[in-house]
């Protein structure tokens, strides 16, 4: 039996710390919803469950994506994570091969060099010691990073650091006190026994010197266990609670699980992993570019994580996605803004009766949805009416007159119910047009037509809509030659995955050129109907940044396929922007003609230069 | 208040007012409803001022509730009011008092629009002959019988037994003055002092003793408004202008309204019985609503007239709370009797106001 | 008067007369200025800060006098001008105490008053103790006087009234006073650099911000100062029982009537000509404008000539200015009156 | 009580002294742009709902800064938050978010 008061401390926060996950744990796992269940039980044993282990151990443990993003920054939570967890496994080990059983006591690896004074003499055992002296190295290396990175963002490649709470600074604070004091600890004991290793030894022979250590080693001891202590008792109170519902998220995820439009225990555990790494301030616009970094997701989480979630700074996120994209931890962040934005909506807040029914619509094969943004872009429509033209196709423009607005926007800010009375207004109008396909140029609209309208028809943007016409040899576009650049729009490519679909029809006629950040890392336009609460001139600010960027490589057009996103760079951009649809149908010509026309074509595209 | 400031803008309004040899025109609301008052502004005229007064019972309506709820056409209204000029040339006078405000605007809009247009002058002058074979002389002097009380307040002052004061108080009395719209808003140079700071009544007030109260809504209409009141869905509009106006001066606690419209006058006293059973409210402390008199009663009572000759048992608010402050002696029981004593009746009691 | 040396008249010691006094000087002519009051500098001298980036108007009242110290011309002060007696070759100016003067060219800057408040009844000027003009704020503002209500409180709530005799057939003013609208702007902030607590409210008729910077100073009165623009012309103002005031107007952005309390309202009172610019004109032949300022011959090509030659005028005799354009004008008044003179000169 | 015929109206006038300001400072507290507004109309000319009824953002804005706040919530409900006001602005009024504070005022949970 190995024992010494001075376990208590650590045990009774290990304790304490299991007691309390346990009862969180089942709080959370039973508002998942039923569905959530039945994937759990058909994925539990399939090869999923060991892809989630895969996971945990590159992301939790070795903390891949970081070090992609930041490998100084990937080095300290590796260093920190891999290293604690090494200690523990190697200590573990350690203790089995020198009492030969597996089952200790609990604390006794983690105190082992307390326990077992007497010098090693086997290599292996020797070699565990070094091991775990070098582990223990690792580990206080990235404790150095950790605090160089508090006094300097900068070093770390981070722009600004995540701001605390007090709960967060106690934990913090006996978090780096564990590993120096147990360096303390066991050079103390080291020096006076000499149980210890290359780091622990020299340390201990040299404090021996001057002090008494046979006296001191235990106060180090006691404050070793006293951090660990606190530490365990702090987590479920601050962000390190994210350390073990990580491992909980990342199981739930591959078996399937995600948040959609309602806030569930999944979502609540999704919350609760985030580690706070800041990454997705980083990553975000209104931060590198509108010069605010006081709303961000890591901020966003911390105050719902603390009950203070304000809607000022809930609905200060331009929700393009960048941060989602970039999450380390995978959450769902744009999702889970909205989602506390429903929650905190108000209730009976719009009224829609006075919209028209129209339920005598010409029938018709494809309805066009411009969008409320195309009104105040009406090129975009006007070139959509000549390329349906051109493909003679029975078409219905939806919205000339005037539109209902798709739902989206009110969605966005979190009026769910609202949201759902345009939806199925403009969804019987669609149902009433007996079309196949719906085709609409708004990157806002299609998701939400894609999402929420449960539309058993084809639903396209027309990113996707021309290139399938040009395929099917419905209509021909002139090769132009010129130098294009690809702007994303956030529903769009994030939002909706298409990315490479306006691509490749750009490419049929113009010379498209990559840029840097592009697709997935493709920058919002900063027009976002997601963000309320920005003033103009931030907007502005991320609206110029952005047009600069598409402008660096002095492209002949901007390319883009959104109305919201060619207004918001348009505004501040050397370089025309254009939707494609502009671009296709300035390009046009009737299927035979090519020749025939070829002249009148370029005159054309000449003046469109010009404009 | 800068009362120097006022007087500078009087100063500026000052009018031409006949002194003697007057031809009267009555008004119909205001002998039919205050019909004490015409009889004192003549008595005060002739017996105690010594003036020659002149009145044709052959005179009409100047058709100004028919004009301006446009039943009658202009042409008409000009005849008509032609004709009261013919009336007044033959009994040869030369100068125009009519008792009526509306009257009186009437009177001057006409003669303004000949001036301009001398051609409809003349065509009326034809329509006149036409119908009457009627010729007439355009009236050397029009006033309001206001602008004479106010032209004659001095020798009034002099002859008069009673002040505006408060007997008890020792105070002057806090009056409210109200000038109908039609005196001097349309013309502001026809009005004593103007049409932002009349001094008609303002003049007699405070030379007998009173001070004048200068509330917000001072300018603003009684709400009598021939078509608002003349129709009954449209008398809430009436009414409340007319609260609009009691609201504004309540808080100087006015002891009385004086008004030299009689519309005004009417309405005035009229709509707080209407007010206080609608809303059960009076803008007084005492529930008994602001008594409100014509300038010819306001003259009357400093002339030591009896209360009760002068017709003020005509009013709606009781004016007994007035004549306490005065210090008149009046006899309750003879409130309700007619010339002979012979009793006429007494009016029903409200439900809230009063009286 | 020297034989080779032209002679020209001034008559007005404002900022016109004495810039145009100041560039004719330095040109090499012979100039002699007639000032009615004892000191030159005219409406400046009351004025406290300038639109739009507050400059003291002291500031310009030292250059204008800088200038003229240096470029001497001649300036008779307490010398009014009655009128002018037009001729071929000279033109004879008549002082009120009966001394005339020759001169070659005579360059008229008699400048501005300001609307008389009180002849907009409605407004209680000088009748209502807390209804003051732009003009009674710059003054107490310039003495450093606090900006208090009659009966010396604090003025919670403030109403400047724009238009105040301009725009105005009522009063025979048609035309546009144009500068009142940013002295309306300039003064509500000044009034919240001297009140911050307090709430301000401008009742407009239009929003005419047509100078540099003036536009801009419009947006920060809105959104750094928190003033309200109200768009709607007063129509009449009231005392309340406890002394301050009932303004009553249209809110027409929002179509209906509006009042409200004000503890003290400024009347924004447009430019009209100095009282004297009359008989000077008629004296002279000149032509009016429709609010009787002087014409200029020709609004685009001769500002400053009139239809009697060797006559000119410039300021805001002829029309309402700020005293930047002043300025320009008599610059510009100063340039054509050499040329005129050059050209005079080689015809004789 | 007698019939009358006619009742005592209130009258259309803006009695700014007796009027309800709680929206209107709750709105300018979130969103300083409410009170920018210049009247230019361009909100009201683009917006959707107004195409389809009676709907005047400009209006509702000014009303409520004058504290006239009678039936506003029937009126902001009309609003589809589509966005098409705030690309027009010239003041660049953040009006998505002024209608935002508006139904939060009105919405007695956010009163405070």
């Amino acid at each position: 039996m190995h024992f010494n008061l001075f376990v208590i401390p650590f045990m009774a926060g290990m304790i304490a710390l299991l007691i309390l996950l346990a009862f969180r744990y089942s709080q959370w796992l039973s508002n998942l919803e039923t569905g959530d269940w039945r994937k759990i039980g058909s994925n539990l044993f399939t090869l999923k469950t060991i892809y989630a282990f895969r996971e945990i151990f590159m992301e939790s443990l070795i903390h891949r994506k970081v070090f992609k993003v930041n490998p100084l920054l990937g080095y300290m939570h590796m260093s920190l994570a891999f290293g604690w967890f090494m200690l523990i496994v190697v200590g573990k080990f350690e203790a089995f091969y020198y009492t030969g059983k597996f089952a200790n006591e609990f604390y006794y690896p983690i105190f082992f060099r307390f326990f077992e004074q007497t010098p090693h003499l086997s290599t292996t055992l020797l070699n565990f010691n070094a091991s775990m002296d070098l582990i223990l190295l690792v580990v206080l290396s990235g404790i150095v990073v950790a605090i160089l990175k508090r006094f300097r963002p900068g070093m770390t490649g981070m722009k600004k650091i995540t701001r605390h709470s007090v709960g967060d600074r106690l934990a913090l604070s006996s978090l780096w006190m564990i590993f120096p004091l147990r360096l303390l600890a066991e050079s103390t004991t080291a020096g006076f026994t000499g149980n210890g290793s290359f780091l622990t030894q020299p340390i201990g022979n040299f404090l021996n010197i001057f002090l008494p250590l046979q006296s001191i080693s235990m106060v180090f001891w006691w404050m070793y266990s006293l951090a660990l202590g606190a530490f365990m008792v702090s987590i479920p109170f601050s962000r390190y609670m994210h350390i073990p519902t990580e491992l909980l998220l990342i199981l739930l995820r591959n078996w399937g699980l995600k948040t959609n439009d309602n806030f569930t225990g999944f979502s609540e555990i999704e919350v609760q992993s985030c580690s706070r790494c800041g990454i997705c301030i980083d990553t975000c616009q209104m931060n590198s570019q509108g010069k605010n970094a006081t709303t961000q997701m890591v901020y966003f989480l911390r105050d719902y994580r603390y009950d203070q979630l304000k809607p000022d700074l809930s609905d200060n996120c331009l929700l393009c996605g960048r941060c989602t994209q970039a999450c380390p931890v995978g959450i769902d962040l744009t999702q889970q803004r909205v989602l506390q934005r429903k929650k905190m909506t108000f209730p009976q807040s719009a009224q829609f009766k006075y919209l028209p029914v129209n339920q005598d619509i010409d029938k018709t094969e494809v309805v066009y949805f411009a969008g409320c943004m195309s009104h105040l872009s009406p090129n975009i429509s006007l070139s959509m009416e000549k390329i349906f033209k051109a493909d003679s196709v029975k078409y219905l423009f939806m919205d000339r007159d005037g539109s209902v607005c798709c739902g989206r926007p009110l969605k966005l800010s979190g009026q769910f119910e609202a949201a759902k009375q345009l939806v199925e207004n403009n969804r019987q109008q669609i149902i009433a047009s007996g079309a196949k396909t719906l085709v609409t140029s708004c990157p806002i609209c299609y998701k939400s037509f894609k999402e929420d309208y449960n539309l058993k028809i084809r639903v396209l943007h027309h990113s996707e809509y021309l290139p399938e016409l040009i395929s099917q040899k419905k209509i021909k576009v002139l090769p132009t030659g010129k130098q294009v650049v690809f702007h994303d729009p956030c529903e769009l490519g994030r939002g909706s995955g298409i990315y490479e679909q306006p691509r490749n029809l750009l490419k049929k006629f113009t010379d498209l050129r990559p840029l840097s950040q592009e697709k997935s890392d493709s920058l919002c336009c900063g027009g976002s109907l997601g963000n309320l609460s920005m003033d103009t001139e931030e907007r502005c600010a991320i609206q110029k940044a952005t047009a600069d960027y598409l402008n660096s490589g002095n492209p002949e057009f901007i390319a883009t396929s959104c109305p919201m996103c060619k207004k918001s760079i348009g505004q501040f951009s050397v370089a025309p922007v254009k939707d494609i649809a502009e671009l296709v149908a300035a390009n046009l010509v009737k299927i035979g003609q090519e020749n025939h026309k070829l002249l009148k074509y370029r005159k054309l595209q000449d003046a469109m230069d010009i404009q | 208040m800068v009362l120097e400031g006022k007087k500078r803008v009087w100063e500026d309004y000052q009018k031409e007012i006949a002194n003697d040899h007057y031809f009267y025109v009555r008004s119909c609301i205001r002998q039919t409803f205050f019909p004490g008052s015409e009889t004192t502004f003549l008595r005060i005229m002739k017996n105690d001022l010594g003036k020659d007064v002149f009145e044709d019972a052959r005179h009409t309506t100047c058709t100004g509730i028919g004009y301006h709820t446009d039943i009658v056409p202009l042409e008409t209204t000009m005849t008509v009011i032609a004709r009261h000029f013919a009336l007044m040339t033959e009994a040869g006078y030369v100068n125009i008092i009519p008792s009526c405000v509306t009257s009186f605007g009437l009177y001057t809009e006409v003669l303004e629009t000949w001036k301009h247009f001398p051609e409809i002058e003349e065509k009326i002058r034809e329509y006149l002959w036409k119908a009457t074979k009627r010729e007439f002389k355009i009236p050397e002097n029009l006033v309001h019988t206001s602008d004479i009380i106010y032209k004659f307040r001095s020798q009034i002052k002099e002859k008069s037994k009673v002040s505006l004061i408060n007997k008890r108080t020792g105070e002057p009395l806090k009056v409210v003055e109200h000038i109908g719209c039609h005196y001097s808003k349309m013309f502001p140079t026809s009005g004593v002092g103007g049409a932002e700071f009349p001094s008609v009544l303002t003049g007699m007030i405070e030379s007998w003793g009173g001070s004048v109260i200068d509330y917000p809504e001072r300018r603003h209409c009684c709400g009598f408004g021939f078509r608002q009141y003349l129709v009954m869905a449209n008398r809430g509009y009436s009414v409340s202008n007319s609260k609009k106006k009691f609201e504004s001066m309540r808080p100087f606690q006015p002891d009385f309204i004086v008004a030299n419209c009689p519309g005004c006058s009417m309405f005035l006293d009229r709509w707080q019985y209407t007010i206080a059973e609608l809303e059960g409210v009076t803008y007084d402390n005492r529930g008994m609503g602001i008594p409100v008199l014509t300038y010819e009663e306001m003259a009357g009572l400093v002339m030591g007239y009896s209360p009760w000759e002068l017709g003020l048992q005509m009013h709606q608010v009781s004016v007994e709370q007035l004549l306490d402050k005065l210090g008149i002696k009046y006899d309750k029981e003879q409130k309700y009797r007619g010339a002979k004593g012979q009793k006429i009746g007494e009016p029903q009691k409200p439900q809230f106001l009063i009286v | 008067m020297s034989e080779n040396k032209q002679h020209i008249i001034i008559i007005g010691g404002g900022p016109a007369g004495l810039e145009a006094a100041s560039k004719l000087g330095s040109a090499g002519y012979r100039v002699t200025l007639f000032e009615k009051e004892e000191q030159t500098g005219g409406k400046l001298r009351t004025w406290y800060k300038l639109y739009p980036g507050f400059r003291l108007a002291e500031e310009v009242q030292d250059f204008l006098a800088n200038e003229i110290k240096i470029n001497v011309p001649e300036i008779f002060s307490n010398a009014e001008v009655v009128n002018i007696i037009p001729d071929n070759k000279y033109h004879t100016v008549v002082l009120a105490d009966g001394r005339s003067f020759i001169a070659d060219a005579v360059l008229i800057a008699t400048g501005f008053e300001l609307f008389k408040g009180e002849k907009k009844e409605e407004y209680g000027y000088r009748i209502y103790d807390n209804v003051i003009t732009s003009a009674d704020l710059e003054k107490k503002l310039r003495l450093g006087q606090p900006l208090t209500t009659a009966n010396g409180q604090t003025p919670a709530r403030i109403g400047l009234i724009h238009c105040v005799g301009s725009r105005d057939k009522k009063v025979g003013n048609v035309y546009c006073s144009r500068l009142c609208c940013i002295t309306g702007v300039k003064q509500a902030i000044e009034i919240k650099h001297h009140l911050p607590k307090a709430e301000v409210f401008n009742f407009y008729m239009d929003m005419r911000m047509f100078g540099q910077n003036f536009e801009e100073l419009y947006i920060e009165a809105q959104q750094k100062w928190g003033i309200t623009f109200i768009r709607g012309r007063v129509s009449e103002v009231a005392e309340n029982i406890d002394g301050s005031l009932q303004l009553k107007a249209e809110d027409t952005l929002s179509g209906r009537p509006i009042k409200m309390n004000f503890d003290l309202v400024v009347l924004l009172v447009g430019m009209v000509p100095a009282d004297r610019t009359e008989a000077i004109g008629k004296s002279a032949n000149l032509g009016f404008t429709s609010g009787s300022f002087l014409a200029s011959a020709d609004a685009q090509i001769k500002p400053n000539e009139t239809n009697t030659p060797g006559i000119f005028v410039t300021g805001t005799c002829k029309e309402p200015l700020s005293v930047g354009e002043t300025l320009s004008d008599a610059r510009s008044a100063a340039v054509r009156i050499i040329s005129w003179l050059r050209e005079k000169r080689e015809i004789n | 009580m007698k019939e009358w015929g006619y009742s005592i109206l209130k009258g259309r006038q803006i009695d700014f002294e007796n009027n309800d300001f709680s929206i209107s400072r709750f709105v300018e507290l979130h969103e300083p742009s409410f009170s920018w507004c210049i009247g230019c109309g361009s909100c009201t000319a683009t917006c959707s709902a107004a195409k389809f009824t009676d709907f005047n953002p400009r209006k509702v804005n000014l009303l409520i800064q004058r504290g006239e706040i009678k039936g506003i919530e029937d009126e902001i409900a009309k609003c589809m938050l589509c966005g098409k006001c705030q690309l027009v602005c010239p003041r660049g009024i953040n009006t998505r978010n002024v209608v935002q504070n508006i139904k939060r005022a009105i919405s007695k949970s956010y009163a405070l």
